[in-house]
């Protein structure tokens, strides 16, 4: 078995023999990717190199210490990556693994459609075979970086004779083409972050099809679990190594490019970072009132963060992994929505104000703005407490309105 | 005491109802919530041409319709739920009341006429501003020739910006206090409009300057009738509120009874039903204190402001709900710019801290508590 | 049309004439029913004047200023009054109706059982018609006042084969026969207030059927919306006169009787009323958490009892009665819920005493001990939201699982 | 820091569980809370020969097991969960933590044995009687021949009355405080079980008048130490709510999935559904704030004041919350005395209070915040 030194000494001694700043991005990340350094837990046949999890810190480590920039992990690149790893053909790994790690293509998901919300399995966009290719017609909506994405990982309707899980299929969608239309969505926060996508006769060839026909369910299932458990990179993410030169220009922009639709995530989970110093700032902390309500909520906050840190602890000795995205996820929704009226008790009339009048440059009229989303967006409060009390504490589901075949359901 | 309305007030609501419906919709909103904008003249003058509403509490004598808060509390619900926005609160509430109150008969026959027929627009700046760099700034008056100067700043004043009648609230040396009439035009004042996160209702910063000014009335102790001034306006706020948050939860209901989710319309799973049933309790507790706190008013209760901490704490808290579940129950659709539900949203969040807020009112009224209520 | 200053004038010289205090408490009760004058608002044909409801509170101001005992109007004797003048016959009219305003019977509701608790149409009660009589044989639960009961208003299902709401029958038992085990009942508080019934073979008469038979759900409809509507006299009916003398200590010992179950409603309730006093005396009113607790908790309760008055005036303006109960039902378990964590708040450790040792005599214990009831009896708040949402606001049902012949729901 | 029992403590939680399961049902908490019972010294016995449980955080050199605050609480959560009626949090938590933190070496030897194979049932009265009658009483030490005599009355003692063991908490004239063992059968101590809402848990007010009494180590500035004594008391208490709460749920979710009503499973319900949800979410939150609160005094992190209030408060409000939905859950069957459900509410009801409300907990919490957390 392999141990941490050998690890350590064996990527160190290939960064001393390789890492040079004076490549471009993609040159280096070509590089990377091929050596299996970039994703040493991805199998060795696909630019990895087989390393238990347990394993992966230490090359973080000296890549951090030898100031080396690593592959593209941001954003939903890394869900199709892990959708492409588990159900993926051998020719779609080589057609996209790659230029995932190195950045060159960026993705966005197609699942959620303004009649399929919480019931994401009730998609009603088709993909009807033409006797060569797939011809898509429909609309998704809430497509994260679908304005300059690449791909998009798309769930379509390939039969409405069977029951509605059946009936679905997932395809990797070219989204430079004809018949593919993007429209940015802008929300009550005055941010425009999502888009909605409309297909008319687009194409999918053949051979872009993950998993088989009437199989999209399943690999859908492996894209949001992934999504659930952070896998999009998104967390800390944020952090900039303050290095100069080229090569981490040119990652800074790269990340900045996939960021820029999370801008405002911080403010839609509540900002509990700003309680204490604006509480302190306004006197708040001499009333018990506020004490209370500010106790509350960092309180609440903390043991979420205990909690998901248990669960991952958990899954690091090998126990499997629960549910406990939907806690996790549900907590977070908790926290938001207090916050938001902790915010307002220490502000007060203050809280009112927005943009350069407003409040820490306008950050608390934006949390109270944003935080409406966080119980919807992902799967709604009401999907996570079905998701808990069915798959956690086993009570029976409700009784199926939605079985037979899709045709047949009642929808919108 | 009645807590319920009389036919005739019935059928006043009817015709509010009817009128803001054919009169007013989001898309008004949408238009008037761009920067500075704030109200419509053309529907300001119907609105009072065609039903007389800036006129409801100034008596038949000067030109108003002479009506007590349980009308205006109904003119409020109806504008709550249609979400107008015109100087409404500002000027047929806060300006015709100070007046009323704090005038003398020569400013009433002078004012009150122009504020029934809304071609006075008043303003009543009754709050200084307060900010980390001025804390517990107070705006003052000195006596000049022909009159007396303000300086200062007023904060969060109700469509302060496009008032055309200001009342400003100011202390002499002596410590009196008084409530001056300032024109919009005097030399020395600047008016900016805040940005809040509320756009469907405008607030300035009113910046005076040796502002040139005339007493409404005579100056001296005025704490007391201000704060009855503001505890009435806060019981025609909570009719607002209420108003709102009955339809935002009638949205919501509409909404789960066309939608449809897993094969069945999201109305029919008890998540929904039973949100919606704490969400009517909640607006039927706060409607009533609102009526309660109306009829205080009217009936000249002792009560009046202890009804009217329990009406103001009560709505903000079910709007609030109200919304954010609205929201909720429509999911991400609600959360958009397009659909409408933020509109309400953003009213019930800016409305929620107007006046005070729920916990400050909570406070006080169990600091007030009488078991004549 | 009949005017107050008329009615005061005739119930006045009535009483004048009739009113006997040396009279025994049935005597005096039964020319009360024959007048008309104790139920004035029944109709003329059944013991009353057919006074309508805005005239009613004169004729009580007259008895109050004359010092005149009432008919007995408390407990589920009035249930029972109101259902047969609806439903019931002539015959059962004149059997039961003077004496249950004598207050020589007492009645009791068998409505519930240990299987149908909130689905009361799922009652699995039996009653066998063997071609001359009903043979009752099951069992019932939460029965107020059965083991000193003389009559019981008791559902039972008489067809298995129709869906279930179509399959029950109303009929009148008579408690006092063998067939009819009465068991107590004892609570988490200690109280024993309710009683289990056990019927094996128990009798019923054919023509003691209220209703048709399979139309006892509607029959039951009637009783359920008068003990919503507080019809069951149970407000108020502590306040003692004080008076002296034999019929006075009569009519005392008659109520004392049927509202001995009930003695610890107030603590269920929450005692609201408490909380003032024992805020004041603990100096808990200086604390500023204390006070929003305090304040939330009486404008709570003040709010709802201004909700109730505000349904009771517009009904009595002639507007119809909706389920306003339910709102009603819903707003006191959270006045309970609430008055318990106050109450709590307030004591501190004090809280914990019970008994003698208690605060307020242990009734704050008793209150903490008491209060999981309100948001259960009656019908829980789940089905209080169902109701609701439902009838109020016109949400849609579930989809029934409960069709078809009773015989076939799954049941426990 | 780690969060995940490890293989040991896992085995160690079943083998507890399966003694519990075993030797203690709701019969014994039944026959356990009549008044002044309290305890089965059979039961407790075997507790203790068999697992050595009340020795746990004892070191091996005084006879104990000589763990940590983790394996306590496994057996806290675990007792908390059976419902265990037994002197262990007074004597093998709070008497045993008192002997090891303030006792001198001797009294180590003296006591520690005894207590860790439960021979010696200790209590620790450290909370002073404080009625509307004798507002802030203290209990005092005045030096008498061959000790001190303690005169005061001790409030809400745990199992007070049936231990053998009392430490007693008491002020010198000098101002000092100091911890004093006194005899179970010293003259002019009065020792009365209270009566509580929670007969399932016995605490007792002892009643001293010139008791002869002696020293627990050195009298002296004892505040911080018996506040960390306290502290750690609270943490093992969480875990017994922690393990309360998850009976409740669970007893709620097995209920709800063979009862039926309406011809489905009530556990299919929505309703139902979602409430055990949140409570799931509740409960998890409380437990992770119970395992760090351990984890911060097994490693003598300076936020163990902190996570021990953060513990406390969460579980107080997990369990009362879970045992009130458990009842609810159950309808009316729940709130009978013959079902075992409030039992658990009792316990619930009455250690929401004990160590201090959820209130001031969170108050204390505040004050105390740390990013070291």
């Amino acid at each position: 078995m392999t141990t941490q030194d050998e690890v350590r000494r064996e990527v160190r001694e290939w960064l001393q023999a390789n890492w040079n700043p004076d490549l471009s991005l993609v040159a280096w990340r070509t590089l990377l990717a091929e050596s299996g350094w970039g994703v040493p837990g991805w199998p060795r046949q696909w630019y990895g190199r087989d390393l238990p999890a347990a394993l992966t810190p230490v090359v973080d480590e000296e890549f951090a210490a030898a100031n080396a920039v690593g592959v593209a992990k941001t954003g939903i690149r890394m869900l199709a990556a892990a959708t492409l790893l588990e159900h993926g053909s051998d020719d779609q790994k080589k057609a996209f693994l790659k230029r995932i790690l190195t950045g060159e293509d960026t993705w966005c998901q197609l699942f959620s459609e303004p009649g399929s919300g919480s019931d994401l399995a009730g998609a009603t966009t088709r993909a009807d075979f033409d006797g060569e290719r797939w011809i898509i017609n429909g609309q998704k909506v809430w497509t994260t970086s679908a304005h300059h994405a690449d791909y998009g990982l798309l769930l379509a309707r390939t039969d409405w004779d069977v029951p509605k899980h059946q009936g679905l299929t997932y395809v990797v969608l070219d989204m430079k083409q004809q018949g593919v239309e993007v429209h940015q969505l802008k929300q009550m926060n005055g941010h425009a972050s999502f888009n909605q996508v409309f297909f008319t006769d687009a194409v999918v060839p053949a051979d872009r099809i993950v998993g088989q026909p009437g199989g999209g369910w399943q690999v859908a299932m492996t894209t949001l679990a992934h999504e659930r458990r952070g896998a999009d990179g998104l967390r800390g993410a944020n952090r900039d190594s303050g290095l100069k030169g080229s090569i981490y220009d040119e990652e800074r922009a790269e990340i900045a490019t996939v960021m820029a639709p999370y801008k405002w995530y911080p403010q839609r989970a509540g900002r509990v970072d700003l309680v204490l110093p604006t509480a302190k700032a306004l006197g708040r902390l001499n009333d018990p009132v506020a004490v209370q309500e500010i106790a509350r909520l960092l309180i609440l906050a903390k043991t979420a963060e205990w909690t998901a840190r248990r669960a991952r602890a958990a899954q690091a000795e090998g126990r499997p992994q629960g549910p406990e995205g939907s806690l996790g996820k549900l907590a977070a929704s908790e926290v938001a929505r207090l916050a938001a009226r902790v915010h307002t008790l220490i502000q007060g009339d203050q809280a009112l104000l927005a943009g350069d009048d407003g409040a820490v440059d306008g950050m608390i009229a934006e949390v109270l703005l944003s935080v409406p989303a966080t119980s919807i967006a992902g799967g709604t409060d009401e999907i996570q407490r079905n998701i808990i009390s069915e798959r956690v504490l086993s009570m029976p589901r409700e009784p199926r309105a939605d079985g037979g075949p899709f045709r047949e359901v009642p929808r919108n | 005491m009645s807590f319920v309305l009389t036919d005739e007030q019935q059928q006043f609501r009817d015709v509010v109802r009817r009128f803001l419906d054919d009169q007013f919709s989001t898309r008004d909103v949408r238009r008037l919530m761009e920067p500075r904008a704030g109200f419509d003249e053309a529907f300001w003058g119907k609105l009072n041409r065609d039903l007389g509403l800036a006129g409801i509490i100034i008596p038949e004598d000067y030109g108003g319709q002479g009506f007590g808060y349980a009308e205006l509390g109904i003119v409020m619900e109806e504008m709550g739920r249609s979400l107008v926005c015109a100087p409404y609160l500002s000027s047929a509430v806060l300006a015709a009341d100070a007046v009323l109150t704090l005038g003398s008969e020569a400013d009433r026959e002078t004012l009150l006429p122009g504020l029934a027929d809304g071609s006075l627009r008043g303003c009543l700046a009754s709050q200084d501003y307060s900010g980390p760099e001025c804390p517990g700034g107070v705006t003052t008056a000195t006596a000049a020739q022909g009159g007396v100067r303000l300086n200062g700043i007023k904060d969060f004043v109700i469509d302060g910006h496009t008032a055309n009648l200001l009342l400003v609230v100011a202390r002499s040396a002596d410590g009196e206090s008084g409530c001056y009439r300032v024109s919009d035009t005097a030399s020395g004042l600047d008016r900016r409009c805040l940005t809040t996160l509320d756009p469907t209702r405008k607030l300035a910063r009113l910046t005076l300057t040796d502002v040139p000014a005339v007493s409404l009335g005579t100056p001296g102790s005025l704490e007391s009738p201000l704060q009855a001034i503001l505890d009435r306006a806060t019981v025609a706020l909570a009719h607002e509120m209420v108003g709102g948050a009955e339809k935002m939860l009638y949205s919501a209901v509409d909404y789960a009874c066309t939608r449809r989710q897993f094969g069945r319309l999201i109305g029919s799973f008890q998540a929904i039903k039973h949100k919606c049933a704490d969400l009517l309790l909640e607006i039927e507790l706060a409607k009533s204190a609102a009526y309660r706190a109306a009829v205080a008013i009217d009936q000249h209760e002792t009560v009046a402001s202890l009804t009217a901490s329990i009406a103001k704490c009560t709505a903000s808290e079910a709007y609030l709900h109200a919304a954010a579940e609205c929201i909720q129950i429509h999911g991400g659709i609600g959360f958009t710019w397009d659909h409408d539900t933020h509109l309400w949203f953003k009213r019930a969040k800016a409305s929620e801290v107007m006046f005070g807020d729920p916990s400050s009112h909570r406070a006080r009224a169990l600091a007030l508590w009488s078991d004549a209520i």
